[in-house]
């Protein structure tokens, strides 16, 4: 925890929770227009503590703590982007985002479009598996807002990445939603510059090179599959990987350059597989890549089914990096 | 509403619900030539709600129309123009054809923020509106509609909930038309007073006469100041009836002959016509030249509306995401000093305190502001939800529809 | 209510309590051994509510507990091996370890329905059941809980709505605990009882003091029988506090500890020792034998959920959807005449009759019943939705928090 | 509008929206658990009259008039079917679906996964555009539930397959999604035989034999791909028309079959672009017939964006025969 003011001296460790916290802070230092709301995000500071502190800086004002009403939040927050406001909602687990469905795919998705009206609105949350949160405090719900023009949709990986693209998305006049993987937010750490930085929306990174296949993925599954791409390292299989860290608007000019030079795409996600992100994928390399693919693609990802409870089901509903270094395996063989 | 309106106000209120309907009349005629795109709407017999309830808002506040409230998009200045192209799709009309009906907005000048169809979904929005406002310090109100039906909707208990909670400066009109589409109102709520609804939320309500463009115009007059005035939001049931069915398209078989009736005899029009009349503030001339005046207006705004082009097709690709301060400069209107707002300004103690108990979080008593810290003061009546619970079965026996626990039961309980 | 309960009952709502109590603080040892997966939920000190409501059922009723109503669960017949394996997320555990906590369900004996974690979901779920259950002639009750932060939901709303129009037989138990996770119940609902969250939807309510077991059942029976009868839906609000924090990890920093103080001295199964000693039902050796009783049979239970195995990874594949009659033959159980609901017999008139108005469609004044044609009596209370609208403003006045239309306003409304 | 029994004398032409009453009609004579429930479905027979003299027939305990409460309906009939009736539940718009998005993807698909309860239900109602019903009442949302697990989707394109699917949609033991393009109501017919009959879930058809590239297509846009095989025909280029029918579980079969045949494939859908059905199919054939593709998989969809209300623009906006055209003379080229 660092001091009030949220930053932490350059040089140290943080969390990727820790660099969301400074995000909010620091955005809200920066522009009184930004304010905080969502259930227990106050006096508690958020379910998982990610607003520890904020109100005490920002006061009850700019920070608020809301009724169990997910529609109410998310319209409200829409009202007051009409007004010159940034509001950031946290929705206490993004598994409870489907009950503002309505109000984020028709309100807030296709203002600008059908009236000209800009709703700079951030909703971010802890999403995804791997610490045992059963079939209702688990979901990867970004397929359904990808499939929802006037969204962008941010599904960080690194401590750098989630506090740049944070600040980046509360900037950005287009509503934002902002996934945060709860199984890395204590689990990875990172150095985090001194000052105000910010990391742009829609753009991938390749987080390792190399030359026999592609790997393209997004938040946990990243560092899964980096530690695929070092077993497959140790057999002499060179994997590039691809954290996309935007999923709308997608990175293409990334997955195309990497795959054109590796000629072969594996995709990882922890999301389930049909109607997946690899879809989107697979069809963009179809289209705009069909000649240079020397293989057929290949996905890694949880199975078609709800996120089951027990340890034992989970671990084997989701993506690990075993299965990745076998698909990745077989695809470097064609 | 105690003093008495100006003969220009009174002439007003009759002028513009004059131009409602002469819009829709206009309108059904465009439908009935093929130049208006898909459905068209009437709030014919509703006019009084529309224009009295609008017509209580200041040009700084806002508010967000549905479709039966084209009426007070016209006290609030749209253009008769902007309403015809938008049903005819027009490249000119405020959305550039993307959308159609009621459905556009003025952030800008007119603070008017765009409906969707999905019933309901404009009062968390316009509570964020009032909010917003609030915190500027701009000493605005938000206003919008809702049916009889659409108060069935998850979303407006969400958020009025919410506005109540937060004591926002909101007021909501529910237009009780005694349909939705072809269902009845008692299928659709079981009371008999819609106003009820507000019960659920502890907020004021009022019911009124729908017909009635002054008891429309004075009730909303007093909630909006009440509502500015920081006493949170406010429910005017407006008793009306739907004259037409729910769209063009439906005939409303459904709807007994009787009722009809009962009711286009009471046209509020007619009925404010015959008030006006009796108090000299309209004659026959007047009326004419009323009629005159919007006549002119209409065709002109219609011609307009005639010769304006559908958009061009590519039109449609564009305009999805705003791309930055080229397309919308974001900027709040701030009216109240921003450091009020900025630390350290604004540190507090994150506790709650429950009014009997003290507080919660390591500090003791501190007296922490549970609503607005800097803006509003702490609340005043203590809620002793704590309380209570103890003293419940006697205090139950004072509500209509609480029964008091026996009495023997509770007794036990204290023991 | 009025027959006092026989010894049987007395000591049942006691053992249950005791029970659930001990479950739960074997749950508690579990989870500080590392046994428990995920988060665990606490019930102390609102025992009194699940026992007392779930105690008022009858064993064809069904109910659908929430996070906080494992004495629920055990008063109908889960057995206290099946809460153990479901929070250890074993395969013999009713899903098998495919969810945990509270979240299961029993179509076929127990007649209990799974929540899902998502706050009032559960509410138009057993509408349905309490709509499917008459509509089959069984003449059950659905029941169901919600909490205070609960109510704020829409889905609460568009539910109990739904189920007051239905006049569903549905019991809906509020259980107002004063929190919702860190936020206090007067940030989410700005209403002293919330029992008045029923006012919107014009169905009977009860305030009850939710620590006092014989209360909570007396009053849940006169409910669930009610229900029963067609009267509807009803909404009892229990008057309780969270002892616990909102799961395991949360320490509750946030809450009073002069509030924590005054309820832990009303402790619901501390109370009703006090009633059962002094009616001379319970002594200590009574006492004695229950707590042994008890933990012979928990020591047994957590045993045999020890030593179930968790699920095999692959059965994470199965169960996605039903395969058809080998997986699960659907059948429901008629207990009246399927004649009385399959053509010709339930021929009739599509009309809406709207009292007062005769009715619409055509047909005249054909009294076609609103609500259910074969097996209910048309309403015979009139809403006459469309007379009140005149009568409104004198009626307005009666009312609480509904004001009444100024007089010289409704006045002219009415020339 | 046949006899009131809802059936119509065999060999009589009957369009879309008749197919759908009478398999409402005959499932509900059949089986006394099927009921009906919606806005205005009653007295007024639905706002297409989808169900005009359904309540005649059926009573007012069978045909339910709600509220205007898309979550109440939707949880109301999922606690139906617990007692083993089979509701059918008409949104009066598909659009309106959003409203009662997470009864349907938490409650209702995830009951029989996580703890053994079937939820014999169909959501049913008006979707798609071409009609200027704007950005509200033209939706296509059949990818939002093609993504959730415990689901089956089915969006037929002609009044046999209507009339058998939702039959057989009825008659399943899960949840059926159930999309009926309002384009299609009145402007399609077709002959009906006179007795029961189903048509099974899961399998798509083939509309049109070809052997130059397969265009798999569904709902209306199957239509407009059988105008542009007729189009393409005449410069001698035979398209092999595919109409999915069912979107979950998707036919994998009989896609592989047809590509494996034309080694060329164009997926259609009015569906926006960007995570649309294209991308599962493009991934299925990257993963399965990758050796058998002689050309890039292309796409013509709408596009990302709401859809418009005029119809300068939705026309714009929309797939048509001509576009479908264009694209397969490409294609063909390969
Ligand atoms: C959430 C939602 N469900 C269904 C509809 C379809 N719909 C449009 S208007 C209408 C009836 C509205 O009745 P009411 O709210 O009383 O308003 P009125 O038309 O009487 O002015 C319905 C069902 C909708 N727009 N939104
Ligand atoms: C729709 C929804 N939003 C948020 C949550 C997260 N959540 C779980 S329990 C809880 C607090 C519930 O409070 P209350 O209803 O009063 O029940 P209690 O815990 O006091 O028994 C919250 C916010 C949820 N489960 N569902
Ligand atoms: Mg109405
Ligand atoms: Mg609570």
């Amino acid at each position: 925890m660092p001091g009030t003011n949220g930053s932490a001296p350059s040089g140290t460790q943080v969390t990727f929770l820790e660099a969301i916290k400074q995000a909010m802070f620091e955005e809200m230092e920066r522009d009184p227009a930004v304010i905080l709301m969502g259930e227990d995000v106050g006096v508690y500071g958020g379910a998982f503590k990610t607003s520890e502190g904020i109100l005490e800086r920002f006061g009850w004002e700019r920070v608020i703590d809301t009724p169990i009403s997910e529609s109410a939040m998310i319209g409200a927050a829409c009202g007051m982007s009409y007004l010159g406001l940034r509001p950031i909602v946290e929705m206490q687990f993004i598994d409870f985002i489907v009950c503002a469905f309505n109000q984020i795919t028709n309100f807030v998705a296709k203002g600008h479009y059908l009236w000209n009206a800009p709703a700079p609105m951030v909703v971010r949350g802890p999403s995804g598996g791997g610490v045992h949160g059963g079939p209702f405090h688990s979901a990867n719900p970004e397929m359904y807002f990808v499939h929802t023009p006037g969204l962008k949709v941010i599904y960080p990986s690194t401590p750098y990445d989630a506090k740049g693209l944070l600040k980046a998305a509360v900037r950005d006049n287009n509503p934002v939603l902002f996934f945060e993987h709860k199984f890395l937010y204590r689990r990875i750490k990172g150095e985090l510059p001194a000052g105000d930085y910010t990391v742009p929306i829609g753009k991938a990174v390749v987080r390792r090179q190399g030359k026999h296949l592609t790997i393209i993925s997004y938040a946990a599954m990243t560092h899964t599959s980096l530690e695929a791409g070092e077993a497959l390292a140790k057999e002499g299989i060179e994997a590039e990987v691809v954290d996309l860290r935007t999923l709308l608007p997608l990175d293409e000019e990334t997955i195309l350059n990497s795959v054109k030079k590796t000629n072969k795409c594996l995709v990882v996600h922890e999301d389930t597989k049909t109607g997946g992100i690899a879809g989107e994928i697979a069809a963009i390399l179809c289209e705009k890549a069909f000649g240079d693919l020397d293989g057929p693609l290949m996905r890694v990802t949880s199975l078609d089914t709800p996120v089951p409870y027990a340890p034992t089901l989970e671990e084997y509903f989701l993506p690990n990096a075993k299965k990745i270094f076998s698909a990745a395996k077989e695809l470097a063989r064609y | 509403m105690k003093k008495e309106l100006t003969r220009q106000q009174y002439l007003d209120l009759y002028y513009y619900m004059r131009l409602n309907r002469a819009v829709e009349e206009m309108m059904v005629k465009l439908f009935r030539q093929n130049k208006i795109v898909g459905g068209l709407y009437s709030s014919l017999g509703q006019e009084a709600i529309s224009v009295g309830t609008a017509y209580a808002l200041e040009k700084k506040d806002w508010l967000a129309p549905m479709i039966r409230n084209i009426g007070a998009l016209l006290v609030k200045g749209v253009r008769p123009r902007d309403v015809f192209m938008q049903h005819m799709a027009k490249y000119d009309s405020p959305t550039k054809g993307k959308d159609g009906t009621s459905h556009f907005g003025d952030l800008d000048n007119l603070h008017i923020v765009s409906p969707i169809s999905m019933l309901g979904d404009l009062i968390p929005v316009m509570t964020g509106v009032a909010m917003a406002g609030r915190y500027l310090g701009q000493r605005i109100v938000a206003m919008t509609w809702i049916g009889d039906g659409g108060s069935s909707t998850g979303v407006f208990h969400e958020g009025l909930n919410f506005a109540a909670v937060q004591k926002a400066p909101f007021v909501l009109i529910l237009e009780n038309n005694l349909w939705a589409y072809s269902t009845p109102v008692r299928k659709q709520v079981p009371l008999e007073n819609l106003a009820d609804r507000a019960k659920a939320y502890g907020i004021e309500s009022y019911i009124v006469d729908g017909n009635n463009v002054l008891a429309m115009y004075s009730t909303a007059k007093e909630a909006v100041e009440q509502a500015r005035a920081g006493e949170g939001p406010i429910l005017i049931e407006a008793k009306t009836f739907r004259r037409m069915g729910h769209a063009q398209h439906d005939p409303a078989e459904y709807v007994p002959k009787e009722m009809r009736a009962y009711w286009e005899a009471r046209d509020p029009i007619a009925l404010y016509e015959k008030f006006l009349t009796g108090e000299n503030l309209l004659d026959a001339k007047g009326r004419k030249e009323i009629e005159e005046k919007i006549n002119t207006l209409l065709a002109k705004e219609r011609d307009f509306a005639e010769n304006s082009p559908l958009p061009p097709p590519e039109f449609a690709e564009t305009g999805v995401y705003c791309t930055g301060d080229d397309c919308h400069k974001i900027r709040a209107k701030w009216e109240r000093p921003i450091a009020e707002v900025t630390p350290p300004r604004s540190s507090v103690e994150a506790v709650w305190t429950v009014p009997g108990f003290g507080s919660g979080k390591g500090s003791g008593g501190a007296h922490a502001p549970i609503h607005f810290g800097d803006t509003q003061p702490a609340e005043t009546k203590p809620a002793e939800a704590g309380k209570s619970a103890v003293q419940a079965p006697a205090k139950a026996a004072a509500k209509k529809t609480v029964k008091a626990v026996p009495a023997s039961a509770s007794r036990k309980a204290r023991r």
